[in-house]
């Protein structure tokens, strides 16, 4: 092969991140280089274990969605101080760290457009509202739950001069479809007075779905600050789900492995960013078909 | 009297009941926790929420708990449970969903694939004697590894065909969740083989001596080899309970699920030394660790408290057991 | 008489140990074969070959004529051949009735008709034990009851006895030696091994001596001699068993005792024991002789009472507190804690008294072997070497290891739980020995045995218990069996009166 | 042998090995291990990648295993080691960048948490013989949670004045990366703690026969205890190997890591029934596990498909332990 690439993922038990395993493979197979991938399986230190064996190896692009925001830094500079072109994708990593660029959504800005939507959707409303976060510590999901408070706060101001916000409460669902059911289930136990549902991704929301269903209540709204997975946009067709940030991993991975890849035949701009964020944008019933594929593998 | 012994020669009243209950402290810890939740929120002692709760832990770690208990009857440990349960999930909503089959082939083949993974771990713990623990941590990757490659590592939705499957896992039976239903049951007939048939005995003798029951002209290796299977069958059933619950298949189903699996047992008085425990308090030691999660989120409990409130939960449990235990002596 | 059968050349070897080197051995039906040999001469091993439990290096069996192999317990089970192992081999977990079963549990199990049947063999056994009941709850004694009963209800053609009434007192022992009595009549064939030899000639029809692996000698009991026995078993020919108990004298008060309760098990118990004194603790299985020595030792707390070591009150909560009083313990079940089977012979002889091969926290490993060979030597402790795991023992052999941490423990006190059970004639001796040296060089030893000419031998009195409660003394001229069970039985009855009241 | 049983007095010559190299099949799988590693990827046997596998072990589970080792001895185990390196990590950076904390002051009370996590633990499981299963799962989440409180669920910055432990992270000793130097040393302590010392006696004939120890006048709640201690205070330390390799403190630490930690101890060929197990043989086990993963990410294998390799090779080594223990009578 003309090169080598390594990828590495925080952990492979999420579809969001089986989407953008896909997309870098087939970005670096059009590009005729040889890949491995490695999964954390969610502990940092095997990730720092990973890229090490990488660079042992002898991989040239380096494309690292990490786990940590600051545990990878020094591994990373050790990376690319061996002449290994890095890109980070997806997570966050402190910009301190020396790689070419980040690539990934703009977390805030997906969730400030979601709040945004929802302080017109709901006007008039007080907003009582459950939160479904991913888990803890992650710095992408805090800006995402950030961004969506902002969005609504900013919007209920601008539509009706003053905030009528309350969070009633806040579950761990660990960005899966069955921890955001079991976490949305025990939540709207406790409140059954929630009109709205909030959740750090897609995967989660759909889970609250089930609950809202089992628990046979309506009028509650189910928003998602980020992703654009393919089932969320099928139900936002028909209605049942309001709207989620997009949020591509092909989008992100492809991008990330072409910045690499650029790098790496030395023909990268010299201007180039050291935060590359790709277009952030609300996807609700007004605009779904734009993004709506439905043979998209996320 | 004959000098021999001054025991009564006939079994106590209730020793019937002793052998149901076997360890008072499990159904002390729940009875306390149920008042202590109950006081903590008001949402807790509703009919909903308690569905809820079984609910979960039908489509959680219950089941698994059947299976789980078998094996450590025997001194083993079974790590895959949850991967297997992943496997389950995957399969299960690949074949109704990707390959069309019709609901009761797929799951007959479901099960088939715990059958396997049981006799895989099982063979090698009972025919080459190696540690349960490493084996089914191998098992445990291979299986999460099959879930991941044959999902592609994303859900597949269930979608119309196996409607059937999914309406149960939201169904109710005389209101009573369809899942809970099903895990009682699995309950039920795990008690009456742990305790009415040969193959519960020597299970248990087994762990409790495995040269004796050899010495006994029993084939050993062939129980120890049963428990597993019976460990995949219950996991890959679990498995499609939880697809059948969220209408999809995913391999994160079970993540992490064999340590929960393990505590709902061990919280039910089993000994992982082998040939200590029971059915029903398995059953409580599964619900018990469900209401702690579920009364933390009633109770609003802020996330990463939540960790320290579940462990200081745990420890008062089991202290509780443990004074139940020294109270009746 | 048919020959049921027969052992031709059996040779087993472990690692580079020769347990058996080429050994014949007969079972006619409706015999009671005895098999008598010294501790490690391979009795329980060539049994295992009998049951399937081992395979033989070389030779072979035929049974009922016929040439046989057995891949396991299992075919030796179903061919009709039951073992009483010599270490008890029980399920605790499960109830006595499960256990006696276990071999042939139907598949549903009905647990009334099973406790039924467990009830009616235990009960043609003679005693009275819960079906009920966990074994792990039993004493020893019992436990050995439920092997025996486990083993009549296969109904087997061939039964093997590994030292059954090792852990039975007086009469217990009896009703066995009749049930075999019965059995033999029945036309089963009898396998019997005992180091009690007025029993096995009691008993048995032949005799077979083994020793170090090899066949003697098979003779008819009634052309046999005890003596004659002994010496082709030892190899050489024992005077007294028992030696003289002259020139012991009682010293100073070492440990009393005053009003110890420990609920129904130990009753209101007092009495005192002087340093150079031997004092017997004898009575019936269930009396409650175990259970007081654990409270002495500090392995139970009494409930009430106080204990003086030395005249002073003493806290007895722990062994360590047991120890730290110096007194210590050979415990009667040895498997279950008087040795660690995994552990290196050496690492068990200096358990008690670590600190005799420590500096400053490090083992002095030389010094370790060093001590367990010389102890082991003086107890004619048949090993490869003291780096060997006790597991790799004999009964018998095992039984000295659990003896020897405690005479290296060297405690003013030292009270031994059935200390022969299952050892030899000869190395019964040793052990009798160095009791005597113990109480001559100032110790205080008391003995709990259920073979009372042992008691009579080596004690300078006895107190007799029944239900819990010390119901007399005898002195030395008062050492008859007939005193020592009146006494023992006697309260039981008047306790029952009492009950009754 | 004589018939009147005089013992031989001294052991085989050999025996000193024998003792330390309890078992062969652990240096049968390692070597077999290195030689399939060196064909399968030209990288595997440089200086460089071995270097890296050993820092990996040495700030992985390697430190964790000694301490492991000590409780699995005893029949018992212990959960919590990774959420208590987490705790470690994260007070360790804590007390240096946010309170200003000298370097040995910050590691002494760092020591402590893992004396004060270890002494909990262990009470309940040595005095109140309560299963350390579940408390050292209650255990676990408590820790995970007061590391996440501490550090509010973000990474803290060493930062300059906290530069010696970051030295030390990255740094050489004689050209091995001084995390390795520490781990080997902990080992060698560790070991000679097992062999040489009445502690190590002791903890190891707990496990064979507790009840056999304790009727030997041994205060045996009191070394239950102590192992406990061990294993705290040496989580704790890999809990500051890891902080000073990356640089930050984070509650991300160990996260999954005592499944790692228990099969690197099990690989070495202890027993978790208690009493048997060595320390050399178990830093052979948390090697091979080191390896195992270092070789997939060589040769490429993608990523899902790694835990099914992982999972086969790890069965591969345990037949290949069964092999040697075969064929070693
Ligand atoms: N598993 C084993 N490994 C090594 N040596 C063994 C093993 N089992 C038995 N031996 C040895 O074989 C010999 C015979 O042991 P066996 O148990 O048959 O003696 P025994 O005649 O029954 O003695 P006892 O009267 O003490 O019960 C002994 O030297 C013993 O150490
Ligand atoms: N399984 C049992 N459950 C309850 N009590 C028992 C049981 N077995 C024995 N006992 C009672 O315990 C008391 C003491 O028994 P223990 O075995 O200590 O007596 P012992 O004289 O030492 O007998 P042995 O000769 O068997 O050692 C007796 O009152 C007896 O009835
Ligand atoms: O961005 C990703 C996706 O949203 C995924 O669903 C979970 O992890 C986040 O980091
Ligand atoms: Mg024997
Ligand atoms: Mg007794």
């Amino acid at each position: 092969a003309d090169c080598k690439v390594g990828l590495t993922m925080p952990s492979l038990n999420a579809p969001y991140f089986a989407a953008q395993v896909a997309a870098v493979e087939a970005a670096a197979k059009e590009k005729g280089c040889e890949i491995t991938t490695a999964d954390s399986q969610s502990d940092f230190s095997k990730q720092i274990s990973d890229i090490e064996d990488m660079v042992a190896k002898g991989v040239q692009i380096l494309i690292v969605n990490p786990r940590d925001q600051e545990a990878l830094v020094a591994t990373v500079d050790a990376a690319s101080k061996a002449g290994v072109k890095v890109v980070v994708m997806d997570s966050t990593l402190n910009p301190k760290a020396n790689v070419i660029t980040q690539v990934r959504s703009s977390s805030d800005e997906n969730g400030r457009l979601v709040g945004d939507w929802i302080a017109k959707k709901m006007k008039g409303t007080p907003i009582k509202m459950l939160l479904l976060s991913g888990n803890q510590g992650n710095p992408g999901g805090l800006e995402r739950r950030m961004g969506v408070v902002k969005g609504i706060v900013e919007g209920q101001l601008v539509n009706e001069g003053a905030v009528n916000l309350q969070i009633l409460g806040q579950g761990w669902g660990d960005w899966a479809t069955d921890g955001g059911l079991k976490a949305a289930e025990d939540l709207l136990q406790a409140h059954p007075d929630a009109n709205l549902i909030v959740g750090e991704n897609d995967s989660m929301v759909l889970g609250a779905a089930q609950a809202v269903k089992a628990a046979g209540l309506k009028d509650i709204l189910l928003t998602a600050a980020a992703d654009g997975q393919r089932e969320a946009l099928e139900m936002i067709k028909d209605g049942t789900y309001g709207a989620t940030g997009l949020n591509d991993p092909d989008l992100v991975g492809r991008t990330a492995f072409d910045i690499g890849y650029k790098a790496f035949k030395g023909e990268l701009p010299a201007d180039l960013p050291k935060l590359y964020l790709t277009p952030a944008d609300v996807i609700s019933k007004d605009n779904v078909d734009k993004y709506y594929n439905p043979k998209s593998v996320f | 009297m004959s000098a021999s012994g001054t025991l009564p020669p006939s079994a106590s009243r209730n020793s019937r009941l002793v052998e149901i209950v076997r360890n008072y402290g499990t159904v002390g810890i729940f009875l306390v926790l149920m008042v202590v939740a109950s006081f903590w929120s008001d949402a807790f002692l509703t009919e909903r929420n308690l569905m809820n709760v079984a609910r979960q832990v039908a489509s959680g770690h219950g089941i698994m708990a059947v299976g789980m208990l078998f094996v450590v009857l025997t001194r083993g440990i079974d790590l895959s449970v949850g991967s297997v349960a992943a496997v389950g999930a995957v399969l299960g909503a690949y074949l109704i969903a990707t390959m069309g089959f019709s609901l009761p082939v797929t799951i007959l083949l479901v099960l088939l694939s715990g059958v396997v993974s049981g006799t895989v771990t099982g063979f090698f713990v009972a025919y080459m004697k190696l540690p349960s623990f490493v084996i089914s941590l191998a098992m445990m990757a291979i299986a999460r590894g099959v879930s991941l490659i044959l999902s592609a590592g994303r859900p597949i939705t269930i979608g119309p065909s196996g409607s059937a499957l999914v309406d149960f896992g939201s169904g109710f039976f005389l209101g009573v969740p369809q899942p809970v239903v099903l895990m009682l049951i699995i309950f039920a007939i795990g008690g009456a083989v742990l305790t009415f048939t040969s193959f519960g005995r020597i299970v248990t003798a087994i762990g409790s001596n495995e040269e004796a029951v050899r010495l006994s002209g029993v084939p050993v290796r062939r129980y120890i080899l049963g428990v597993y299977v019976i460990s995949g069958v219950l996991a890959s059933v679990a498995g499609i309970v939880a697809a059948a619950r969220t209408g999809i298949g995913t391999p994160q189903v079970g993540v992490g699920a064999e340590l929960n699996v393990i505590a709902a047992v061990v919280i039910g008085g089993a000994s992982l030394m082998g040939g200590r425990g029971g059915m029903f308090n398995t059953l409580l030691g599964a619900l018990i660790l469900g209401i702690i999660t579920n009364i933390m989120n009633l109770a609003g409990v802020p996330g990463y408290h939540q960790n320290v409130y579940l462990g200081l939960i745990i420890i008062l449990a089991m202290l509780i057991q443990f004074v139940a235990a020294r109270g009746r002596q | 008489m048919s020959v049921l059968v027969s052992l031709n050349a059996i040779k087993k070897n472990f690692g580079g140990v020769q347990a058996l080197k080429g050994i014949d051995f007969d079972l006619r039906q409706g015999e009671v074969h005895a098999l008598v040999g010294e501790n490690g001469a391979g009795k329980s091993t060539l049994m295992r070959v009998l049951a399937g439990e081992t395979t033989p290096s070389s030779g072979s069996i035929s049974l009922f004529g016929k040439p046989v192999e057995f891949s396991g317990p299992h075919d030796a089970t179903s061919h009709g051949i039951s073992v009483i192992h010599q270490e008890l081999a029980l399920a605790p977990d499960l109830t006595v009735a499960e256990n006696i079963f276990l071999g042939r549990l139907p598949k549903f199990v009905n647990h009334r008709a099973l406790r039924r049947d467990a009830h009616d063999l235990i009960h043609k056994l003679g005693f009275n034990i819960d079906p009920a009941t966990q074994v792990g709850s039993l004493t020893v004694a019992h436990q050995q009851v439920v092997e025996i009963a486990k083993a009549l209800s296969n109904n087997s053609r061939i039964i093997v006895f590994d030292e059954p009434t090792a852990v039975l007192a007086g009469s217990d022992a009896e009703r066995l030696l009749d049930i075999i009595r019965e059995l033999r009549a029945a036309g089963t064939g009898i396998v019997y091994i005992s180091h009690r030899l007025n029993e096995v000639f009691e008993l048995s029809d032949r005799i077979t001596v083994m020793k170090d692996g090899s066949h003697v000698e098979t003779l008819d009991t009634a052309d046999a001699s005890i003596d004659q026995i002994i010496s082709d078993m030892v190899g050489r020919r024992m005077d007294a068993l028992f030696p003289s108990k002259l020139g012991r004298e009682a010293g100073e008060l070492v440990l009393e005792a005053r009003n110890v309760s420990l609920g129904r098990k130990v009753r209101d118990v007092s009495f005192s024991i002087r340093a150079g004194e031997v004092v017997g603790l004898g009575g019936l299985v269930g009396s409650g002789r175990t259970e007081v020595a654990r409270v002495l030792f500090g392995a139970d707390r009494a409930k009430s009472g106080s204990i003086l070591v030395r005249g002073k009150p003493t806290r007895l909560h722990s062994p360590g507190d047991g120890v730290r009083a110096s007194i210590g313990l050979v415990p009667e079940d040895r498997k279950m804690q008087g040795v660690i089977l995994d552990a290196p012979i050496r690492v068990n002889c200096t358990l008690a008294k670590l600190r005799s091969v420590t500096r400053l926290g490090f083992l002095n490993v030389r010094k370790e072997r060093r001590i367990a060979t010389k102890l082991g030597a003086s107890m004619r402790l048949k090993a490869a070497n003291v780096d060997a795991p006790v597991s790799n023992l004999s009964g018998g052999n095992q039984q000295k290891v659990a003896l020897a941490k405690w005479f290296h423990a060297d405690c003013e006190l030292l009270i031994l739980d059935e200390p022969t059970r299952g050892v030899d004639v000869g190395a019964k001796s040793e052990i009798y020995t160095i009791i005597n040296d113990l109480a001559k060089s100032g110790k205080a030893v008391l003995v709990i045995s259920s073979e009372h000419q042992e008691l009579f031998g080596i004690c300078d009195r006895i107190l007799v218990m029944a239900e819990g409660a010390i119901v007399g003394e005898l002195n030395a001229s008062e050492f008859t069996e007939e005193r020592l069970l009146t006494l023992a039985m006697t309260r039981t009855e008047k306790n029952n009166d009492e009950a009754i009241a």
